[in-house]
């Protein structure tokens, strides 16, 4: 019995209809591409802040780590695509493809078993997860190097576009998946940090990753990253449709876990850690599984910003930016879905868009002394964010009835109390 | 008249907690405010040691308005609050915490001889003077509490629910340390759950109900009064 | 840490080996290993060089130390972290800019006393310029701190922040305009000339233009020495401001709880506004200081000393006033060893791995109190 | 040391199965030994009280049964099973649950919530099924949902399902935060002050609340109490704690004459608590 | 031809760490621009210019590329000044088919595709950094200094290349390379490289970066007793140069105003009257690019890229630079000048041919 609710309905009809008009408006060329790439650069903030809103808003972690992990799905999936694109290559897909798999099958066993062992200790399961990893990583890059020509063969059999379009998709998703992989190794041992301490840490990883972005090819050889300089060459097949395709998925997928037993799980972490913890509720374990799924969000969106403009730069990545999608989840509203993702389009309309066109050239920097002071009116005007908590119907959790029928007097206490 | 507190109206933003609150505290009494949870009792204090700010009233102590005056201020004049839910510093030592309590004291030698004074009241504290706060039970916090209050020689003294989570023995003791207080000549405003007790040592009590006063008289006389019996003693046992 | 098992059936060796820290330890040992095995190395064989790089360290871990109190006591009173505090800094790097280039403030002894020792005009008129750029500052961080923060004191920790975010591009991107102090890159005047000395087997001389500096000395300016010894004054007042004055100990209850502080008869507001005046002060020197010794000044420039300095306040335990300099210290070595014998441009990595290894070993950083709640 | 009277209750149940054994249980913050060779034992069904001084150690105690303490030393066994260093999340799953001195609700969630939150480790559906909102997350969610209710009806609860539980004036916080701790299903409840700032009211009408829910749901119940009138009223059976150590056990007649608990804890005034105050004494 | 405007794109860092390149250069191009529209512009076309603010870094010149190209419209840019914005901008450049002429970015990256060939599109006015680094190596030799220390921003192609130039032109005329580092662009306190350097005795202290960074790295390096000559590249051409910090040093460039050609002298003397200050090689060579793409539509006679692309690739042009030919990779030939930085003036040192 398959039955699909109005509110549902309703919901998912009206974003694939928003989504098809912005395409008819793109193919009609009303929409220029200045403004076409400005939304789907709204769209890709949209799923790292719904990432950092799980992570944040919603199971209370305060991380500063979503960029770091944006930029390692960024970097990871344009490295595929540019094998294949410009050097007709896959190594990078297979080689990817064989880490992730090979590292996340070795982290699925070993959480079992140390799941049952009582009183792990994080900083040495990391050890060993990490030898673990580095172990296979190196095997993967073996076995890919074995079968890429096997699979270029395999990917040449098919139609140039559709190669590129598979190649891509898949490089979206290893990004994503390598970064939740790479969130889990660094949160094992830093989620046990409290919560200020954890934003820092997770400070800390983004600015790593920036620098070893910025040391790419000169200390890890990866040549066509080209380090500080920014890689450029990497195919631009992000489309408008793709992006949405991705946002409607992390979003289903966000608000299907929010309204369930775990969702509240997740929740009461944020709420009283100590209460959860007495109530049976293994906060590490959704600690962790609440970061890795943040930051899986945040390395498929950075596959996806990677295709946008063809071009990277560590840059990008710096640690400054890294607050941007802290300021979207808040000027959304902590804890509320709809309003991350009305702040990320927001944002990304107002200061790369509405901002940039209308201040004569020469007036640039006018850009951040405006955008300060709008986000400082903002929060001395709203402190808890543009929706606070509210949710549109789709995205509420729609309590069941109330069981207002009359008390069984039996199993009821004294009326006095 | 030491504090006459008129008409008083608190909001917590669209929440209206004191409904035109009146009375009053003379000079070396014991005046007792009872009633249920969230009847107002502690919205009172606060807003007489200024933590708080009425929108309507007035508060007058030693014939001065103090209704908009600075809690620091408050502080000076010789009214003490010793918060509900004791609210020591946690991350200071027991004997940081009683230099706080004579924050506003500048005389080093007072404060010496006051602080001797305090721990010999209660040897409790003397044996941790130098534990943090934080890691005191829910008893000697209390203690640390109104001694650390004492610190700053009060003239009227607002205790909000002091006997809360105390040991039976306890309370006792707090009680006579509070009755002993007041011999001294500082007058005492008591907030209170524990009706029996409150009224067994106050000289006037005030019982208060969803931010209003509903009834009001000798202490004695409201310990034998039937509605207070019935709401507030357990119907007597 | 390690949970202890009474009562329980043996464990396997690796049960046993997961359920102790060792194994983490180890890991983390063996990085230290590899950093200790180096740096010694490197020491054996060229000391005096290693002793010059300590000494490069010493000099940038000041600076920093004087940047981290800000933060670490801002944090410790209002649990805020304080992004904007660099941009104070480089406030107080241009306020001094002004001053000098502009206005020749640091000329006044000379002017006034034309017969007074040189040395001892350029020290009072850096003096002045250092005072100068402390009060800038305190006044800019108290309007800061009652134009964006007091209205959201009781509003969620993370809405501060984001003000204290926003707070900081403005100040950023207002200095940048054109007709503040552009977004170029301004040489900066030194308000004294450069005195280097050697010390060496010769003892202490001065070092000549051109000349070689003798095999096995060390080098030290007269920059390295301002710096460090401002700072350790600056320190050694804070510290006895802090624990000993009625405003020190008034601080420390604000932080722990402002009603409750009130209701000892503390002015929470003022107490507030004085903890942020006195960081941004310090900040304020220390800017001044940097710009000397790196005669550099852009609107942006408070950005990466000021997040040094903040990783330097978390590594020492943030709100410990010894630990923010303690952690500064540190910092400045790390970076500076890391840049003379690992890698230059990975030093800001290093740094940071420094940083998270610190935490799992200690949560709360070195000096760092663990939270003291009862369930 | 303290005259270790016999670590055996004597049950009025009539099983006298035992399902919580404490021997040796020490803990030292520092230098200081909050809690030091303590020793107890519960049997199916008791209803039993934790009482003594403020900072004798009970909170303690809770905190190390519950996991949220290591304990320095000794064990804790629960249904024979050794308990002490596990999780506090594996501690619960296994049957205790607890309250709190200070309440600690999920203040910022429903009522229904709360209650929900608690009964997640029965939830019966997987992350996936959750994921993809399939069959068996809808009929477990709505399962889960109803228990969930039908414990806030025995509490009276049932018509503040969707209040934010910080709304809630304290007593219904109180019975709140009770009713979440049996919604884990425990088979061992403990109660710290549950009568903290309630008026002699609504005192009675928890004393017999507890009376109620043990028998409803088969519990076995601890709880740490300073007001006589609920322990001397309710427990069947007392253990005094001092300084950390067990200084007297008995039934509410035989402690409330022991002199060296009226020496430590209830003070000469407990025979008549509403008595003349008597002035001047020293401490 | 005849009516209507011709829309160019200059692509420049107006403001940020080397504002003084983007301001000459810009000077150069408006100049010209005024003299082509005051002849009549160019086949009965008026020359109209957007600039941009492309801030010598890659993000923004990519942004600003798009920006010109799809809103403006633009079918020809002059710039970027500095190669790390080049390189990328000459890809969109390349693949929107829009004529790119950079006035002063030396790297030969600029105009080559990733498997060597020519981009069809990009071009240049300034000779190339093999050249360059040649230049500084031969005359380090020359002044008989016989070991060097290379400090250099990995993250900046120009300033990478050129080290790398340097490098081994040095070592295969017989010098040796004492010691390398590299440092990044926010960096400021080099005191740990420069000890090293000064530990290192080495002779020369070969610094390619930009002036601010020279500023910078002169001003500690007495500090912490550098006794090396501080060599660069046309990167310390700029008003803003710390004369006192690089004092001794000397740098390889585009021009001299001290050449005594007509040319250049009619140049500087019309510069002097518009701006009021000396015109440095990026103010030049700014004027000369745009000369030379101008020339180019003029001989095309229409407005058609690749036609004009044509058309400059076999241009032959007196600038003032030098006389122009584009080689196979589109960059001309040319001297170079070495300058000398002494008691708080530049001056002429010498001249190098390739
Ligand atoms: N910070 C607050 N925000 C909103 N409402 C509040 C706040 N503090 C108290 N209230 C409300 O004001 C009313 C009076 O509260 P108050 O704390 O004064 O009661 P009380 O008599 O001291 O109760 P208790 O015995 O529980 O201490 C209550 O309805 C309470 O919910
Ligand atoms: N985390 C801690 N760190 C240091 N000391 C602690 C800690 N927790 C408790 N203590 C100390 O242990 C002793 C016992 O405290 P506990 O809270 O168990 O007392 P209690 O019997 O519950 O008292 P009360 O009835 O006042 O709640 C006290 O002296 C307290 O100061
Ligand atoms: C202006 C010049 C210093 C630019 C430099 N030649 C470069 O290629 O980046
Ligand atoms: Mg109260
Ligand atoms: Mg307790």
């Amino acid at each position: 019995m398959k039955r699909i609710s109005r509110t549902t309905l309703i919901f998912l009809g009206s974003i694939v209809a928003f989504t098809l008009v912005v395409q008819v408006l793109i193919s009609l060329n009303v929409l220029s591409p200045f403004w076409n790439t400005i939304l789907r650069q709204g769209a890709v903030m949209a799923i790292v802040s719904l990432g950092l809103n799980l992570i944040y808003g919603f199971n209370g972690q305060f991380s500063l780590g979503q960029w770091g992990f944006y930029a390692i799905g960024a970097y990871s999936a344009a490295d595929i695509t540019y094998r294949w694109t410009n050097d007709a290559n896959s190594n990078g897909l297979t080689v990817l493809f064989f880490t992730v798999v090979l590292v996340g099958a070795a982290i699925l066993i070993l959480y079992r078993v140390f799941g049952k062992i009582r009183g792990v200790d994080p900083l040495s399961a990391f050890a060993i997860y990490l030898i673990a990893a580095i172990g296979l990583t190196a095997l993967a890059v073996s076995i890919g190097n074995i079968t890429a020509p096997g699979v270029n063969g395999l990917l040449k059999v098919l139609p140039a576009n559709i190669a590129n379009t598979v190649v891509y998709l898949l490089a979206v998703i290893i990004g994503g998946v390598l970064a939740a992989e790479v969130s889990f190794l660094f949160g094992l041992p830093v989620l046990t940090l409290g919560s200020d301490y954890f934003g820092i840490a997770t400070l800390g990883f983004t600015i790593i990753v920036k620098v070893l972005l910025d040391n790419s090819d000169v200390m890890f050889g990866f040549v066509e990253m080209k380090g500080a300089r920014g890689m450029i060459g990497i195919p631009k097949l992000t489309s408008w449709i793709w992006v949405m395709l991705f946002l409607i998925l992390v979003l289903v997928i966000t608000r299907n876990l929010l309204h369930s037993s775990y969702g509240r799980a997740i929740i009461s972490v944020r709420e009283d850690e100590i209460a959860a913890k007495a109530m049976g509720i293994d906060i590490g374990h959704y600690k962790t599984l609440t970061f890795v799924l943040g930051c899986l969000f945040a390395g498929l969106a950075g596959g996806l910003y990677a295709h946008i403009n063809g071009f990277l730069h560590p840059d990008t990545f710096n640690f400054i930016k890294s607050f941007d999608p802290m300021i979207i989840v808040v000027f959304g509203g902590l804890g509320s879905v709809t309003g991350t993702i009305f702040a990320a389009f927001a944002w990304q309309l107002v200061l790369e868009g509405i901002l940039r066109s209308i201040l004569p050239p020469g007036f640039e920097t006018w850009r951040y002394v405006v955008y300060p002071l709008l986000l400082l009116v903002m929060m001395l005007l709203k402190p808890n964010g543009l929706f606070g908590n509210y949710e549109i119907p789709y995205l509420r959790q729609v309590l069941p009835p109330k069981k207002s029928t009359e008390p069984k007097p039996a199993q009821t206490a004294k009326e006095s109390l | 008249m030491m504090l006459e507190v008129k008409d008083l109206n608190v909001y917590y933003g669209a929440i209206h907690a004191l409904k035109g609150v009146n009375f009053h505290v003379d000079k070396g009494e014991i005046v007792t405010l009872i009633g249920a949870n969230g009847a107002g009792k502690s919205t009172t204090l606060n807003t007489i040691s200024g933590l708080l700010r009425a929108r309507q009233g007035s508060i007058v102590f030693q014939g001065e308005d103090i209704t908009r005056t600075m809690p620091q201020d408050i502080v000076r004049k010789g009214i003490v609050q010793v918060p509900e839910g004791r609210k020591i510093f946690a991350t200071l030592s027991v004997m940081e915490n009683l230099e706080m309590g004579a924050y506003l004291n500048k005389d080093k030698a007072q404060i010496q001889r006051d602080l001797e004074m305090v721990l010999d009241r209660f040897p409790r504290l003397r044996e941790r003077r130098n534990q943090y706060g934080g890691t005191l039970s829910g008893g000697e916090q209390q203690m640390l509490a109104i001694a650390r209050a004492l610190m700053s020689r009060p003239t009227l003294l607002l205790l909000d629910e002091p006997s809360m989570g105390l040991s039976p023995i306890l309370v006792e003791q707090i009680f006579e340390i509070i009755q002993d207080i007041n011999q001294q000549g500082t007058s005492i405003l008591l907030v209170e759950q524990n009706a029996q007790m409150a009224l067994s040592i106050a000289d006037r009590g005030y019982v208060l109900e969803t931010g209003r006063v509903v009834l009001e008289g000798p202490a004695q006389e409201l310990l034998h009064n039937p509605m207070v019996i019935e709401a507030y003693l357990g119907g007597h046992g | 840490m390690n949970r202890s098992e009474p009562m329980s059936k043996t464990p396997s060796l690796f049960e046993s080996l997961v359920q102790q820290r060792t194994l983490g330890y180890l890991l983390l040992g063996l990085i230290l290993l590899v950093a200790i095995w180096r740096l010694g190395n490197a020491l054996l064989e060229n000391p005096s060089l290693f002793l010059q790089q300590v000494t490069n360290g010493l000099q940038i871990g000041f600076v920093y130390a004087l940047i981290a109190l800000g933060y670490t006591m801002v944090y410790g009173i209002v649990r805020l972290i304080n992004f904007a505090h660099g941009d104070v800094f480089m406030v107080g790097a241009f306020t001094s800019f002004y001053a000098i280039s502009r206005m020749q403030l640091h000329l006044w002894p000379r002017v006034l006393f034309p017969n007074l020792n040189p040395f001892l005009g350029d020290a009072i008129g850096t003096v002045t310029v250092v005072l100068l750029s402390m009060v800038v500052c305190a006044l800019l961080a108290v309007t800061i701190e009652r134009v964006a923060y007091k209205p959201l004191r009781n509003a969620p920790r993370i809405s501060a922040l984001i003000t204290a975010i926003g707070v900081s591009f403005f100040l950023e991107y207002f200095g940048a305009l054109n007709f503040v102090y552009t977004a170029n890159y301004i040489t900066y005047r030194r308000p004294f000339d450069v005195v280097t000395w050697v010390i060496g087997n010769q003892g202490v001389q001065v070092l000549q233009r051109g000349q070689e500096v003798p095999p096995g000395a060390i080098i030290f300016s007269n920059i390295s020495f301002i710096i460090i010894i401002v700072s350790i004054i600056l320190l050694v007042l804070l510290q006895y401001f802090v624990k000993n004055t009625r405003t020190g100990k008034a601080m420390r209850a604000t932080a722990y709880d402002r009603q409750t502080a009130r209701l000892m008869g503390v002015d929470v507001d003022a107490t507030i506004s004085t903890t942020f005046a006195i960081g941004a002060a310090l900040a304020g020197a220390a800017g001044v200081l940097y710009a000397i010794a790196y005669p550099q000044v852009v609107f942006w420039m408070g950005i990466i000393p000021g997040l040094k300095a903040f990783v330097a306040a978390v590594l020492g335990g943030i709100g410990s006033i010894p630990g923010a300099v303690v952690g500064a210290l540190i910092l400045g070595q790390a970076e500076t060893l890391s840049a003379a014998y690992i890698s230059t441009p990975m030093r800001d990595a290093i740094a940071f791995s420094i940083l998270i290894i610190v935490l799992l070993v200690r949560p709360t950083g070195i000096f760092g109190e663990a939270q003291r709640e009862k369930a | 040391m303290s005259e270790q009277t016999s670590l055996q209750t004597p049950s009025t149940k009539t099983n006298g199965q035992e399902i919580l054994r404490i021997e040796g249980l020490t803990k030292l913050f520092g230098g200081l030994k909050a809690v030091n060779n303590f020793s107890l034992s519960l049997n199916k069904g008791d209803l039993n009280g934790l009482i003594g001084p403020n900072g004798a150690g009970k909170t303690t105690v809770f905190n190390m049964i519950t996991g949220v303490y290591v304990p320095t030393a000794g064990s804790i066994r629960f249904n024979g099973q050794e308990i002490a260093g596990l999780e506090p999340h594996k501690i619960n799953q296994m049957g205790i649950a607890r309250t709190f001195q200070n309440i600690r609700l999920f203040s910022n969630l429903t009522v229904l919530d709360n209650v929900r939150i608690a009964y997640h480790p029965h939830a019966g559906y997987s992350l996936t099924d959750a994921i993809f909102h399939n069959a068996r997350y809808k009929e477990n969610e709505r399962i889960l949902t109803e228990r969930a209710q039908e414990f806030l009806a025995v509490f009276n609860l049932q018509d503040r399902q969707d209040e934010i539980a910080k709304n809630l004036p304290y007593g219904e916080q109180r019975r709140l935060e009770i009713a979440r701790a049996l919604a884990a299903e425990p088979k061992l409840l403990l109660l710290d002050e549950p009568a903290a700032g309630m008026n002699p009211a609504e005192t009675v009408a928890l004393m017999d609340l507890i009376h109620f829910i043990r028998e409803r749901f088969d519990l076995t119940i601890l709880l740490i109490e300073h007001q006589m009138r609920v322990v001397m009223g309710i427990c069947e059976y007392i253990t005094v704690m001092d300084f950390g150590e067990v200084i007297a056990r008995g039934t509410p007649a035989e402690i409330q004459a022991n002199p060296r608990v009226v020496e430590a804890y209830l003070g000469p005034g407990s025979a008549a608590l509403s008595e003349k105050f008597r002035r001047k004494r020293t401490l | 031809g005849g009516g209507g405007t011709i829309k160019v794109a200059v692509l420049a860092p107006m403001s940020g760490q080397v504002s003084t390149f983007g301001i000459s250069t810009n000077n150069g191009v408006q100049l010209a621009v005024e003299e082509w529209n005051a002849k009549g512009g160019i086949n009965g076309k008026k020359i109209e210019t957007v600039v941009a603010d492309s801030q010598c870094s890659a993000d923004p010149a990519v942004n600003a590329a798009n920006k010109v190209i799809q809103e403006d419209k633009v079918k020809f840019i002059i710039g970027e000044v500095c190669s790390s914005a080049s390189i990328p901008v000459s890809e969109i450049a390349e693949a929107n088919q829009v004529i790119q002429i950079s006035p002063t970015s030396t790297n030969p990256q600029v105009t080559l595709n990733k498997d060597g060939s020519t981009k069809k599109y990009v071009f240049r006015a300034c000779f190339i950094d093999p050249f360059q680094g040649t230049v500084m190596a031969k005359f380090a030799l020359d002044k008989g200094y016989k070991t060097a220390f290379i400090m250099f921003d990995q993250g900046n192609d120009y300033v990478r290349g050129l080290a790398e130039y340097f490098e081994k032109a040095f070592t295969e005329a017989g010098g040796q390379v004492v010691g390398k580092e590299s440092y990044t662009k926010t960096d400021t306190d080099f005191s740990a490289i420069l000890t090293k350097v000064a530990e290192s005795k080495a002779e020369v202290l070969f610094l390619p970066d930009y002036y601010p960074i020279v500023n910078l790295v002169g001003a500690q390096a007495k500090e912490k007793g550098v006794t090396a000559v501080m060599m660069g590249g046309d990167g310390w051409d700029s008003a803003d140069l710390d004369l006192k910090a690089a004092d001794g040093g000397f740098f390889s460039n585009h021009y001299s105003p001290e050449d005594p050609r007509p040319i250049v002298q009619s140049w500087v003397a019309n510069y002097q009257k518009k701006y009021n200050a000396v015109p440095d090689a990026l103010a030049t060579l700014g004027y000369d690019a745009a000369n030379l793409l101008f020339a180019a539509i003029e001989k095309a006679g229409t407005d058609d890229t690749t036609k004009v692309a044509e058309a400059l690739a076999s241009l032959q042009y007196e600038a003032v630079s030098g006389k122009i030919t584009f080689d196979a990779q589109h960059n001309p030939v040319k001297n170079a000048v070495v300058l000398s930085v002494k008691d708080g003036k530049v001056s002429f040192s010498a001249s190098v041919a390739p």
